[in-house]
């Protein structure tokens, strides 16, 4: 690319700072014992990438066997494991904490001017409970796997499979508190701790996001839990709440579960959007365009959110009435997603626009989830979801929107502030390159898929009728592409962590606080407490910085 | 000052409520204790939101079979002792307010008056644990633990459980009706037992907090600790006053 | 800048109230463990008579009005922030979403075609 | 080309010689589904244009190279309220057509033909009125409407015909209904869409449609000589339902002539339209809803009697138009063999002295909802 705004300082005199969170102290303990969010952000990165691979291989398992109509890869209970495991991974241990617990765990107090999250040590602990459960969804695998499909649906769950389902509920179960843990310290630093002058309205609108987000861990995941304790009480000792030869209802389970999952899904790509809203901001040079807007709309997801979670149960025997009053709500929040896609275009508006990698990321994720959200309305739409559900179109839609959407942006973001994380730029070719041909492979892998969910294919099927056959091998090719595409990243980040060029303070020319302290930051952030004077994506503010040509570095 | 009063400068020692003398107790990303205390209760409050929640769905599932098994949950009811329920009542009741004095104790830096609140909620709470396990076990006696040989006996043959029968009058119920009472107790011992483990939990605290209060932890301004866990106790309490409205009070006339 | 005159009054965190830390003496704690005893004796005497559908409604509102109590007294939220106060709001908000719509299906599933 | 790649010459081919976008529209709903599903995705395609369209334009335009300085612009109260107000206006547009849609889906007319289906792991059993029974297939006729009682065994189970654009979950414990009325003869799919355990994917089998004539020659081939309410009756004598109901005026319980449709009382207060669901409650939890009038006195054949044999009854009380055949039945009772369990059987040996204990076989079917 031509232009481009990356500005580095002179490579041959420019230097890591030498103290830095990275350098502070030494030894694996120091890292285990950390109470410092920017340290428990990369053992975050670290272990996620390490789920997300397992799941991504997990994802290629399924896909071979697709390849061919006849279940010859695998028996058909291996190949439930395999996408129930590939499901439980990729959202329970990649997704869900992806962008918040790295980027955002390593960003929020930085971007609001605090000198860490509220409580280091839950933090800590957050990062030790997801561990647990990541072990413990490791060793179920090993144990022989589970077969329940995500949704644990009873009363399969409860009475009809005898695959792990304990060891699998309670690494859920102890996920979803690592991660309530999150959210609540989110929320409390986000309140507690803005420095002077950081009112809510000068915030990044990735804080905004974190927060509608953390809205959601804190008042939906107990829920799930608690609908997997009696999943798992069912099971132990038969209490009947869900098993409908006692009289329970196995519905019943439905509406807790989906209760936490719907929100889930918001949970997920709430933070993806905080993501976009500072890249596109950045690399347009432009403010986001309805600022209020845009906080807004994040805060009305999370709060629509709770209310539409019955979608998931249309035609499981709900009542009619509900599904009508359902319907109607799951349109009213499909509608603060397109406020936001619009904004960002607008954004564009007037911008001076460049295309570094995070960019890309980025126009791959407002297409991908503007056609991944719209096919989520058609499911939203009572009498559509009747042919739809349970089909491809289903597995498509949230392949769009978790890994069109989410992913894109968990990528954008990473690539974003790597230079912030680790005081070094990634290789910019090779990772245009990559952003390229994710979105190429993705495509590829997914858009199929809504077709043969139209065509009636059902999901969870290990076989299916040889006429879908050639979309599927469509599929698969793509995923084959699609799995370079992700794993091109993870070799030229950790290239780059040694070669890569020096970043300086601020090698986008971005606004935000995290980017006028030295990269990689301080343990303690900032030497003095910032004071906040100007709006946020303020880059007239920015200029007349730099004529000043204030360091900031400490050093 | 203009522009460069940003973050370049910092500026101002520590923004507007400054304190000289730094607390022990003060962790170092914070700028004051009034922030401290605030951040800790405020996370507290949240904690307390996810235990809402977490109980909700144990109410919706309440709230569901009580709407299509009356009668089960009617004879259900009638199996707990009300006395038993009463008292307990009474005594986390209680229990909750002399957690309240505790508090108020900690904050006025009265450190006897402390241990001595702390003492009688942990005694309290222990006596309450203690009627909950007399109850357990007279409903273990009578094979109404869901799942474990449950027996149906009562109901269907009210007559045969004289102590009940005799104060209530229960007409038997069906046989399917009769079933359904396992689905009232499976969600009895779920609610109270969830409620016990927070007391358990709650008691452990108490314990600790007891051992660090006589040593003047808490009476010397850091009193953050014991108002987050006031908050907890309370609202186990709470949690308690809905039950037993729910699970003991069905149809007792 | 005109911010920066605002900056000088401009607190650490917005929601700091009037009165930072408000103490609530014992007088307060025993009228209200009287009162909560005194509704423990209501419900229990109230479920003796028939009241019909009242009962639950009964026994229902006793028990909110004695959880308010512990609330706003005991946990002194009547003394707390706004922020605390929204956040008791916003738990019983949710709260109340859980168990309204999900019983809104089922009371619904009774009027007709399932 | 063939001489690159054979096997991919053979997809292309394939592909482009079955090329399709939506499934073949078989049904009288079809049509509609698809008009509306029609509407959506020409929506989504101009909502997408547009962000695309707009996206590239602005990257073209104001790219740095072009726009070096860019012009800060606040925001547009105008702009944003026209993106809330179209997306929201079509959105509500596609849920009230959706709505009716859904509403057309699950309100079978009242002149349908009812077919039984039971689901377990991991197949699919109908029933015809006629007494035909058919396992991972289901024929049916051309031009009348078909109503569908769905339960399943064991799981969560989903009966979907994509040909028909219609679908609808099988759950344990509780009737549940679609109809449809097929318009083009032929054989489509059958899916089980609910995932219900190791062979989900092999619950799968075909829907036939065949024109009316055909369907009855279908019918007269298959037919297993009892219907499904004379198997019903059958079970009413070995179950001594007609110990109570039987229309004298000491019984015990009400009469069931013309009880499907009808509106009852209740003890508790409230009326309840007695259908499929209600009659299948009656018979399994009677204590739920006591008709008023009557003592809480049935008992219930939960455990006793498999979810066929509920069909059976269900389908014979529905046809119950006057007490003259339960009186019948009472003479009888104790002649009629255990018909539960063995519906194949022709009908000679429906007279023979082959008594046998009641619904053994259904309680040890039963038995497997409690594995
Ligand atoms: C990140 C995750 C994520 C996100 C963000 C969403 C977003 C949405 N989802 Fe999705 N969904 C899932 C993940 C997600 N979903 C998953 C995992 C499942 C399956 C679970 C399972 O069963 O295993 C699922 C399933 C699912 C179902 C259930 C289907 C079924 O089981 O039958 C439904 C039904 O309503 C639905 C709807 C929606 C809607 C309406 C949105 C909306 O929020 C989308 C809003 C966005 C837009 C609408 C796009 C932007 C709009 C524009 C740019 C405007 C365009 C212009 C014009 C219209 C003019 N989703
Ligand atoms: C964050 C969530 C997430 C992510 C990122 C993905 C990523 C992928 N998923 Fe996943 N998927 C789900 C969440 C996710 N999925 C969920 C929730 C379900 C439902 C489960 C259920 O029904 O219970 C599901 C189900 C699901 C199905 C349907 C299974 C079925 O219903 O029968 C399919 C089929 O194509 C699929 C494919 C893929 C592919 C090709 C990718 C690709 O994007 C992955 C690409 C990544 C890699 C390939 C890894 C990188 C490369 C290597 C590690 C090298 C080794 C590579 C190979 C061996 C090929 N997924
Ligand atoms: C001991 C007597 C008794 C036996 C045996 C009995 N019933 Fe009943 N049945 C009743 C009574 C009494 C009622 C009305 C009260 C109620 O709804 O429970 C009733 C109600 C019903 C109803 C609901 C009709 C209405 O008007 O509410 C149906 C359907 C029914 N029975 C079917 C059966 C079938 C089928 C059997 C045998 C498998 C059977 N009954 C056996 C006593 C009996
Ligand atoms: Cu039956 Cu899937
Ligand atoms: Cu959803």
């Amino acid at each position: 690319m031509s232009a481009t705004i990356v500005s580095l300082p002179d490579q041959s005199t420019a230097r890591i700072p030498k103290v830095n969170y990275l350098t502070k102290e030494n030894g694996i303990l120091s890292w285990l014992l950390t109470g410092d969010h920017k340290r428990i952000a990369i053992l975050y990165l670290i272990s996620l990438s390490f789920f997300f691979f397992i799941g991504g291989a997990l994802a290629g398992l399924i896909r071979l066997e697709l390849l061919t109509p006849q279940t010859d890869l695998m028996a058909t209970d291996t190949y439930n494991k395999v996408f129930t495991m590939h499901g439980v991974i990729m959202i329970f241990f990649f997704l869900v904490p992806s962008v918040p617990a790295t980027l955002g765990n390593f960003l929020i107090p930085l971007m609001i001017g605090a000198k860490d999250l509220a409580l280091p040590k839950i933090n800590l602990l957050s990062w030790y409970l997801y561990i647990a459960g990541g072990i413990l969804a490791i060793y179920t695998m090993a144990a022989g796997g589970v077969d329940t499909g995500w949704t644990f649906t009873t009363p399969l769950s409860t009475h009809y499979v005898n695959t792990n389902v304990l060891t699998t509920g309670l690494a859920v179960f102890i996920a979803g508190f690592s991660s309530i843990f999150t959210g609540l310290n989110f929320i409390v630093t986000i309140h507690k701790m803005r420095c002077p002058g950081m009112t809510w309205f000068r915030l990044p609108l990735f804080v905004w996001a974190h927060y509608a987000a953390s809205i959601l861990m804190v008042l939906a995941t107990p829920v799930v839990a608690i609908a997997i304790v009696l999943v798992a009480l069912e099971r132990t000792i038969g209490i009947g709440v869900f098993d409908p030869a006692k009289g329970g209802d196995p519905i019943l389970f439905q509406h807790l579960f989906w209760f936490y999952s719907h929100p889930a899904v918001y949970i997920m790509i709430l933070p993806g959007m905080g993501v976009i809203s500072e890249t596109i901001s950045t690399f347009s040079r432009k403010r986001v365009f309805g600022y209020t807007a845009v906080a807004f709309s994040s805060v009305a997801i999370a709060v629509f959110g709770f209310f539409v979670w019955a979608h998931h149960m249309f035609i499981m025997g709900i009542s009619n009435y509900a599904v009508l009053v359902f319907s109607l709500l799951t349109m009213l929040v499909a509608v603060p997603s397109a406020i936001k896609i619009f904004n960002w275009t607008f954004t564009l508006y007037k911008g001076s626009i460049t295309f570094e990698t995070p960019m890309l990321y980025t126009f791959g994720f407002m297409g991908l989830f503007t056609i991944g959200g719209l096919t989520g309305v058609f499911l939203g739409t009572s009498g559509t979801d009747i042919h739809l559900t349970e089909t491809y179109f289903i597995v498509a839609h949230f392949h769009f929107v978790m890994v069109g959407g989410m992913l894109m942006a968990f990528l954008a973001g990473i690539h974003f502030w790597w230079p912030k994380m680790t005081g070094r730029m990634y290789p910019e070719k090779i990772s245009q390159l990559a952003a390229v041909v994710t979105f190429i492979g993705f495509n590829f892998t997914f858009f199929p898929q809504f077709i043969l969910g139209t065509l009636g294919m059902p999901r969870r099927y290990a076989s299916y009728p040889p006429e879908f056959q050639v979309l599927n091998v469509f599929s698969t090719a793509g995923a084959t592409i699609l799995g370079v595409g992700y794993l091109l990243p993870v070799l030229y980040l950790t290239w780059s962590l040694k070669y890569g060029a020096i970043a300086g303070n601020n090698p986008w020319q971005a606004t935000g606080l995290e980017w006028q302290v030295q990269s990689p930051p301080l343990t303690e952030n900032f030497t003095r407490t910032p004071i906040m004077d100007h709006e946020a994506y303020d880059y007239e503010w920015l200029e007349r910085q730099k004529e000043k040509e204030v360091t900031t570095s400490a050093g | 000052m203009p522009d460069s009063t940003a973050i370049a400068h910092g500026a101002h020692e520590t923004g507007s409520n400054t304190h000289d003398e730094h607390p022990p107790y003060l962790r170092h990303h914070f700028e004051s204790t009034e922030q401290q205390a605030d951040a800790a209760g405020f996370a507290m409050w949240l904690f307390l939101l996810t235990e809402v929640m977490f109980f909700g769905g144990l109410f919706t599932a309440y709230l569901i079979y009580r709407n299509w098994y009356y009668p089960a949950f009617v004879s259900g009811s009638h199996q707990l002792n009300v006395v038993w329920g009463t008292l307990n009542t009474l005594v986390l009741i209680i229990s909750s307010f002399t957690m309240a004095m505790g508090v108020w104790c900690a904050e006025t830096g009265r450190r006897r008056g402390l241990v001595l609140s702390l003492s009688l909620t942990l005694i309290l709470g222990l006596g309450f644990l203690g009627i909950k396990s007399i109850e357990y076990a007279e409903k273990i006696e009578k094979h109404h633990v869901p799942g474990f040989h449950y027996s149906l006996q009562s109901f269907l043959d009210p007559q045969s459980d004289r102590a009940v029968f005799s104060e209530y009058h229960d007409k038997p119920l069906m046989l399917d009706m009769a079933r359904h009472t396992e689905v009232y107790f499976s969600l009895y011992f779920l609610m109270t037992g969830m409620h016990a483990l927070h007391m358990i939990i709650g008691i452990g605290i108490l314990g600790f907090m007891i051992f660090r209060a006589r040593a003047g932890a808490y009476t010397s301004g850091h009193v953050t600790f014991v108002e987050n866990f006031g908050l907890y106790w309370h609202f186990v309490d709470i949690i308690w006053i809905y039950l037993f409205a729910l699970l003991y009070l069905i149809s007792r006339h | 800048m005109s911010e920066q005159i605002e900056l000088g009054e401009h607190q650490h965190h917005d929601e700091q109230d009037e009165d930072a830390h408000h103490i609530v003496g014992p007088g307060v704690y025993v009228i209200i463990l009287i009162a909560l005893l005194v509704g423990t004796a209501l419900t229990v005497w109230a479920s003796f008579i028939d009241l019909g559908p009242w009962n639950p409604v009964i026994a229902l509102a006793i028990a909110t009005t004695k959880a308010t109590l512990v609330v706003l007294f005991f946990m002194h939220v009547k003394y707390s922030t706004k922020l605390t106060k929204l956040t008791v709001g916003a738990g019983i908000f949710t709260f109340l979403t859980l168990v309204s719509l999900t019983l809104a299906d089922y009371i619904s599933r009774a009027w007709g075609s399932w | 080309m063939n001489h690159i790649s054979p096997v991919l010459w053979e997809f292309l081919v394939k592909w482009l010689t079955n090329f399709a976008l939506i499934p073949p529209e078989a049904s009288k709903i079809a049509p509609q589904m698809d008009a509306l599903l029609f509407f959506m995705v020409l929506v989504s395609l101009i909502g997408l244009t547009i962000v695309t369209l707009l996206v590239t334009s602005f990257c073209i335009l104001y790219s740095k190279g072009r726009h070096p300085v860019a012009v800060q612009v606040e925001g547009s109260t105008l702009l944003e309220a026209t993106w809330t107000i179209i997306p929201l206006g079509l959105f509500l547009v596609m849920f009230v057509w959706g709505a009716l849609i859904y509403f057309r889906v699950y309100t079978p007319p009242a002149n349908a033909m009812n077919i039984y289906v039971v689901g377990k792991q991991w197949m699919w059993k109908a029933e015809h009125p006629g007494g035909q029974h058919e396992i991972n297939s289901l024929h049916i006729p051309t031009g009348k409407p078909i109503q569908l009682t769905l339960i399943s065994q064991d799981v969560f189970h989903s009966f979907s015909i994509p040909a028909f654009r219609v679908k609808r979950e099988a759950i344990p414990g509780r009737y549940t209904t679609v109809w449809f009325e097929a318009t083009t003869p032929g054989t489509y799919h059958l899916f089980c869409t609910q995932y219900c355990g190791t062979n989900h994917s092999q619950m799968v089998g075909d829907i036939v449609v065949l024109t009316p004539e055909g369907y009855r020659k279908w019918l007269d081939e298959s037919t297993s000589g009892m219907s499904l309410a004379q198997n019903g009756e059958r079970l009413f004598a070995s179950l001594s339902c007609a110990a109570c109901h039987n229309a004298r005026p000491d019984a015990r319980g009400p009469s069931l002539a013309n009880v499907y449709g009808a509106k009852l009382a209740l003890s508790s207060g409230g009326t309840v339209t007695a259908d499929d669901a209600y009659l299948r409650e009656s018979i399994l939890n009677p204590s739920q809803h006591v008709t008023q009038g009557y003592a809480p006195i049935m008992p219930t054949y939960q455990g006793q009697i498999s979810e066929e044999g509920v069909i059976a009854l269900v389908e014979f009380i529905k046809n119950l138009n006057s007490d003259y055949r339960i009186q019948q039945t009472l003479n009888t009772t104790d002649l009629l063999p255990e018909s539960e369990g063995s519906p194949r059987r022709p009908g000679p040996a429906a007279g023979g002295p082959a008594a046998k204990a009641p619904a053994k076989q259904g309680s040890a079917a039963q038995g497997m909802v409690k594995q």
